[in-house]
């Protein structure tokens, strides 16, 4: 979290992934911490299907404007989600992208963010949890593994909030192997 | 088809994957194609809705006015210039909903145009609320608990109006589909064509229809044909939705020519 | 017996969704929706030209003309 | 006055200007009191060559008009408060599509149905502002029978000239009254700009008139046309530069034009030390008044807004000279005296005049109230 | 922040504060942005033991909602831009017959269809003007979903109380903006008044309060409403008095309450010597502004419209302390910064900040325009 | 008719000379009083035109709205308060024509209103202008060359819209009159009277129809009972309008019930 | 042979419009419309209390009841 | 006329009494003498059948306020009509009113109108010409025997422009009529 307070976490990809919930997941584990948040996305019939965004702040005081502007936080899951809202990052900023279904682009060095994350998200949670469910919160547990910005049982408290139960045990094997794969990442993921 | 009907530089289209839209387009760029009809003459006028992207892939004029205003442009535009064949291209929420009125006047005053119902049973571009044509007891993010209200029967409607050529027709009947968008076409005086298709997204998946291709496909189990109808019972037809051509009479016939008959 | 028409079948990815209808309507299963959830052609050959696919497809990605061989 | 001045009524003078400036395409809804020109219209089109087509409603009869003007005609549809409210929605759309059409208003007193019969000018600021989002219109205001004609001619050929929604503001009492006017001389016509080139036309691309020249329907053009924001293709866009552009553009093509556009008819504003700005056929009370008044020695003067809108703050301090008070007389309850206001701000003393019992302010009425008022 | 705080979108916030405020009636028709407001009512008005029915169209929504409020409902209906020019004439008869009801206005980018799901604020003027004839609403603006809710309750409140149409403001942006808000607070619910005596009774007859009892229709009052003039009795009457003394009590009966109704939210006002003056979500990126100047040494400040209309030049003067320069970032071509300038006149410098291509200011924009303004 | 439904204070009222909309009235009045209704339960409620005027006469709670806007406002009213016995009072266009979309929804929704159409097949209030129940070639000033366009048959856009009661009557077949709207009020769902009243100011005077005592007794020779009608041969009926009841089915019966033979 | 009924008619000039209906609907010709357009009743005697003008009187100007003679 | 140059009349009356086209009448006459006119009447459906009034101002230049505030001629030929229309004369005002059907009101003397002119118009008509057609003529014919505002020839001309040929006679008759009434008025008339 930057030092003013203020944790900005803006996730692209595609309209399927289920990312706007797992902006708004976290976010309540956020506000069952005390803290304030506001989330916010791309809309409407231009996404249906297609390219699709997530934003979220959290902070511990007011946050007036309610956008990200300047993400400590960017998770691309789609090449066209990354173009399309990878603008507007700069060198404060970490970006995560699934490099299972995209490589990483070019265009991103130390000069214009903090770091590139490249996990083979998909590929790892379709071979591990043999399924094609959970992918946003696989990518909640890597948000988790890489700020813990919220206590891990909250979060899981949260994800039990939105999950149907016959999910719950998948969603939180999920959020585990997201963890985890955070952790193992010296050893997989490419860092730049 | 000819290809050239389309303004390929602007596909693919915005639609969901499975949308129905496209098949009726298709359809009615094979009916103006088998009319011949020179392709600067034709306008095709939309109102808003998923359906009502449609003409804006056509490489014909194309008008995309406001939600339920298809039809008073498309007379404005047919009136100034008899030459020109206007052909609405509409969706059930906008013909029937917001656009009703101008509907059964345009039907009422017999005006030479072909209004094409693009009938997915909701409103598709903003969600999958109820339209005035989705059935009793559907889901929709409007009728959470199911429609409460009885849909419109468009062929009635605009029957009742005074339409002098009515039909309906369904995505999966493709043939039947451009015959009868052709024979509307050619019409002289107003008509419709209620041309069932599948919003995969919204109804077909609030109301646990499968996917887009069963969606299509099953059209073959809940549809039948007007002259197969006919020698039905009621209990047969139960639920049931007729396919065929219902009003096709001389333009500006005395108005009973139309009457049902229980009403005189 | 008259000889058996081949058709070409032709696909436009680039306008093709993958919605799988055309495998639906298909009466000799030419189509497939692959794991990736593509569109793929399995059975070109067993193809009769029927265009079931063709007007369905509501991207216009289909087209299927008969080869002549003559 | 020659053989040549005929009486006629504020709605007639409406009906023949529209016809002198080549309008063929009428489509409208009675309502009073603007109902003589639908009904005058009703036998005038088709004597020569046009068509009149009675809609089912306000709404169908701008959407009508729009339609017919992408056809090629110029048109025109006249209505009251009540079905220009109607209108809204279908004004802003020709305003983005670029839809030249003319509209009428006749001010009756209101708000809702009011009091159908007796005249207000309480539209003044919806049709500035009565349909949403950032749009331009161009608003003239007749205060006679003769000015009903011209303005007529005047406002088929601004829109044609500028592919925009003009709006005619008259009211109750122009639109019923008769006065002689003389219709033999042959007005000015300006007709659209047409496209000459089918390749690489693109209708929403403009030279430096900002105007496009956007083809008719029906004429191999094969235009798009679209109420959402749209590139010069005429085709729909979300991207956000597009939009900008686009609507800075409806506002620049009247905002560059504006010594075209606006007219005020002024008299001895010079050395007016009370001016008057007013509108319509409160000018004419006004106008006695200041006759009046210069005839008792009292140095004052005149503007009156032919030009409703755009209503650009410069061009009406510059024409309003140097008199210390400026009374705005209206019928409502302060609309225009609101634009003065943001003009002048503390820097002159601006009086609004209200009346809204359903008559004229009287110009024996405007000289009581410069006594009470001890102006 | 307590147990109590629940995460809620804009638009949700706006049906839990009209249920808690009591609404029970909702007529609607969807639009983008405002559509969950329906979709959510679809659902909880049955919960609550009211009614939720989707209309044919925006007109027949709003005609509803008067019907319904007419037997005694508290009400409500949402819309967005397109919807709500379509409203207008049932607007004005709200107005007119004196019916409680709050719209919600979610703006997105005009004009026409323009962008749906892009955020503006250009319906502003809209709300004031749209309906033909002189009239008066109350306009509320949030600018948080917390706002939202609170202000929907108040908006409903208001309504009651003046019997006049509440317009609640909101844009794209929050009514898709998710926040915690704490809903466990009981509000504040205010009823209308209603008569009890039915010898003598006289709808549209008032107290000081100017505000009238009228009695809910099946009550057994037998009460007469007309949009037309109408006398204290509710019946129709062309006598230019009653219409003057009818629409000047419209007026009044707000404007003698404008400590009660108009809002506003001041941060370091008195000392600053530029202030910002904003409403709805743009006044969000400006707090950061002035936080981020302020941070930086210089004296900004802010004032924030939460009442939008009645607009009251007083109150803004005195509301705005002395900066001299009053910058007004607002996403259209210029609306709010047309009040202000009236208020200001040439007094003070007043700049105008518009953005028109579908996105927020943020405050490093608000920040950049000060140095290129050299502000 | 009990004299206690009128507000004596506010007669005469202000319709011309020999104008019908009194004798509908009359008639509406003798059908509340028939039915016994609580008269603080029953609401009128109108729209803009001569006939809208109605209400205002009467002591019940009356809500003259906009023009075409009285059924949406009847609906909110009858949604708020189940208990209330809701009549719409319309003219011919503002029923017809601005408020057509209104008509055809509540007539679908099946909402429990009564509306009455006070049909002179024009418009009064502005001063006879056509309206979209104007007979083909009638003179009004907006058609003075006579009517081009085909009228509705209000009779059947309302059965084709779904309306579950629907019937016309005359206002010089009082008693006929009298018992439809009684049936119409007590129906259980939407329900429709086509009241053929004259206007003869203007539609009279334009179309040579004689005066109001003439326009009231012609009736006899151009309507002519359901009954009868049905066993005259449509040579003998040219011209004639039909009276009685032509729809009266079930609440929410299925659609189909109501269905014109030619459609199903 | 039953006796003759009589009835008692009111005539409200205050409302009444002298627009003739009555006259033209009352099968016993009991009203005319005199030579200054004015209503008038003319026939009392013969009404038979059909109440076809009260119920045809527009303007509610017409009352007609048995005379009951005890 | 009135000194400055501009004549004010007032007509008011029944619906069906023709005032309207009289006040059209006189002023295309005053048209064709190349006058300036301007010409209202109170419109509606209030006014339906009811009471009604026409104004007319005559001027050699250019008229502003076009409406009537100070008649020089105020015509009443219904009591209703002199009722509500009645107000707003002067001593400038000349008041004629049609005493055939109505009794010189006695709210009326030298203080408020200049004088009263009551003339039995209507029984006149029906005794002269046995027609009650040409009411609003005779009296154009009492207004011009009284201010000779326009040429006697170009008003038949005028009201030879609006009426059917089979009543061109009647009406001529009927504005020599009013002319003589004026005339004689000495004798028969009251004047106050
Ligand atoms: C005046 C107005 N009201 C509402 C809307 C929002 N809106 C856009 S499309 C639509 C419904 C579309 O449904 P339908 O006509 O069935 O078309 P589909 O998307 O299903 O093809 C609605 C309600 C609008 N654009 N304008
Ligand atoms: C929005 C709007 N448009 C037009 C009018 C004008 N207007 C008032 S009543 C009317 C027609 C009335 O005709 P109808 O409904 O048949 O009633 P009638 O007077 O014949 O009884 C019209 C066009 C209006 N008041 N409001
Ligand atoms: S929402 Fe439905 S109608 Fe719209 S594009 Fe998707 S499938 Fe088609
Ligand atoms: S129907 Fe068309 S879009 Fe769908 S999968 Fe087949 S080719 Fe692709
Ligand atoms: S043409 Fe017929 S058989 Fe051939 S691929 Fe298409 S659907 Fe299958
Ligand atoms: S104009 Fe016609 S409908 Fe209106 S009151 Fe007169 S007669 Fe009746
Ligand atoms: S019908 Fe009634 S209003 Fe007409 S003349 Fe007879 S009593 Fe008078
Ligand atoms: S009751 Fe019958 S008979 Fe008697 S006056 Fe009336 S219409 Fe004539
Ligand atoms: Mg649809
Ligand atoms: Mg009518």
């Amino acid at each position: 979290m930057s030092n003013d307070n203020r944790f900005e976490l803006r996730m692209t990809g595609s309209g399927g992934q289920g990312l706007i919930l797992g902006s708004i997941i976290l976010a309540e584990a956020a506000i069952m911490e005390g803290k304030i948040v506001t989330q916010s996305q791309v809309y409407g019939a231009e996404a249906r299907g297609g390219t699709t965004k997530a934003e979220l702040v959290i902070s511990n005081k007011h946050i007036a404007y309610p956008k990200v502007t300047d993400p400590d936080l960017l998770a691309a899951m789609t090449n066209e989600g990354l173009k399309q809202y990878g603008g507007g990052i700069s060198r404060k900023t970490e970006v995560i992208i699934d490099s299972s279904v995209m490589s990483a682009p070019d265009f991103l060095d130390e000069e214009n963010c903090r770091g590139l994350l490249a996990l083979p998200i998909r590929s790892t949670l379709i071979s591990r949890l043999e399924s094609e469910l959970g992918l946003n919160i696989v990518l909640l547990g890597i948000i988790e593994g890489l700020t813990a910005i919220v206590e891990v049982e909250i979060l899981r408290k949260a994800i039990a909030m939105h999950v149907k139960k016959q999910f719950l045990n998948l969603n939180m094997k999920a959020l585990d192997l997201g963890m985890e794969m955070v952790e193992a990442q010296a050893k997989t993921g490419i860092r730049i | 088809m000819r290809l050239d009907f389309l303004r390929g530089e602007r596909l693919p289209n915005i639609w969901c994957p499975g949308c129905g839209n496209g098949i009726v387009l298709h359809a009615l760029l094979e009916a103006i194609d088998q009319l011949q009809l020179d392709p600067d003459k034709v306008v095709l006028v939309s109102g808003i809705g998923c359906s009502s992207r449609a003409p804006a892939y056509t490489a014909f004029d194309n008008v995309h006015t406001l939600h339920g205003r298809a039809i008073p442009v498309a007379t404005g535009i047919k009136l100034a210039n008899l030459d020109l064949t206007v052909i609405v291209v509409t969706g059930d929420g906008d013909s029937s909903a917001i656009g009703g009125n101008h509907l059964i006047h345009a039907a009422r005053r017999d005006v030479n145009i072909t209004v094409v119902v693009f009938n997915n049973y909701n409103y598709g571009m903003t969600g999958g609320q109820a339209s005035p044509l989705t059935p009793i007891s559907s889901i929709t993010t409007t009728t959470p608990n199911g429609n409460l209200d009885r849909p419109f029967d468009l062929v009635k409607l605009a029957a009742g109006a005074g339409a002098t050529y009515v039909a309906r027709s369904g995505i999966y009947f493709t043939k039947h589909l451009v015959d009868h968008l052709r024979k509307a076409i050619a019409h002289d005086g107003f008509s419709l064509v209620d041309a069932v298709a599948q919003c995969p997204t919204y109804f077909g998946r609030f109301n646990k229809k499968g996917s887009a291709g069963q969606m299509v496909t099953s059209q073959k189990d809940w549809m039948v044909l007007k002259s197969v109808a006919e020698k039905k019972t009621p209990e047969e037809l139960a639920g049931k939705i007729i396919i065929g051509e219902f009003v096709n009479i001389e333009r500006h016939a005395p108005v009973s020519a139309a009457a049902p008959k229980e009403q005189a | 017996m008259p000889e058996k028409k081949t058709f070409k079948i032709t696909h436009n990815r680039k306008w093709c969704k993958n919605c799988g209808i055309c495998v639906a309507v298909c009466p000799k299963k030419v189509f497939k929706i692959d794991r990736n959830d593509r569109h793929a052609i399995v059975n070109p050959q067993d193809c009769i030209g029927c265009q079931m696919c063709v007007e369905h497809c509501p991207d216009f990605a289909l087209a299927v003309e008969e080869v002549k061989n003559e | 006055m020659s053989e040549k001045m005929v009486l006629m009524q504020g709605n007639e003078a409406v009906t023949e200007g529209a016809i002198a400036a080549g309008v063929r395409f009428y489509a409208g809804y009675p309502i009073t009191p603007s109902t003589e020109i639908a009904e005058i219209m009703a036998k005038r089109m088709p004597q020569v060559g046009g068509t009149f087509i009675q809609m089912e409603d306000e709404i169908a009869s701008i959407m009508a008009i729009v339609g017919a003007s992408m056809a090629g005609k110029k048109v025109l549809t006249a209505t009251s408060g009540p079905g220009f409210s109607l209108m809204q929605e279908g004004l802003g759309y020709a305003c983005m599509v670029e839809a030249p059409i003319v509209i009428l208003d006749s001010m009756r007193y209101g708000p809702s149905t009011g009091m159908a019969t007796k005249v207000s000018q309480m539209d003044l600021m919806q049709t500035r502002w009565g349909t949403h989002g950032d749009h331009w219109v161009i608003v003239l205001s007749p205060s006679s029978v003769e000015e009903s004609y011209q303005l007529t001619i005047r406002a088929v050929n601004l829109a044609e000239k500028y592919r925009n929604p003009v709006i005619v503001l008259s009211d109750e009492t122009i639109s019923h009254l008769r006065e002689p006017i003389d219709t033999s001389i042959s007005p000015t016509i300006v007709d659209r700009r047409l496209p000459t080139e089918k390749a690489g036309y693109l209708p929403y691309k403009t030279d430096e008139s900002l105007v496009p020249t956007i083809a008719n329907v029906g004429t191999g053009f094969r235009t798009s046309f679209t109420g959402l924001v749209h590139s010069e293709s005429g085709f729909q866009t979300a991207n956000g530069h597009v939009a900008e552009a686009l609507v800075e553009r409806l506002r620049d093509k009247l905002f560059n034009n504006l010594d075209d556009i606006i007219q005020f008819e002024t008299d001895r504003v010079e050395d007016a030390d009370i001016l008057f700005m007013s509108f319509g056929i409160t000018a004419r009370g006004v106008s006695e008044a200041v006759e009046s008044l210069r005839s008792h020695g009292r140095k004052a003067g005149s503007l009156r807004f032919i030009t409703l809108f755009p209503f650009d703050d410069d061009r009406v301090r510059k024409a309003a000279g140097n008199g210390r008070t400026i009374v705005v007389p209206e019928l409502n309850s302060g609309q225009l005296v609101l634009l003065v206001k943001r003009v002048f701000g503390d820097s002159r003393k601006v009086v609004p005049m209200n009346k809204i019992n359903g008559d004229l302010i009287s110009p024996q009425e405007i000289l009581s109230f410069l006594r009470e008022e001890n102006l």
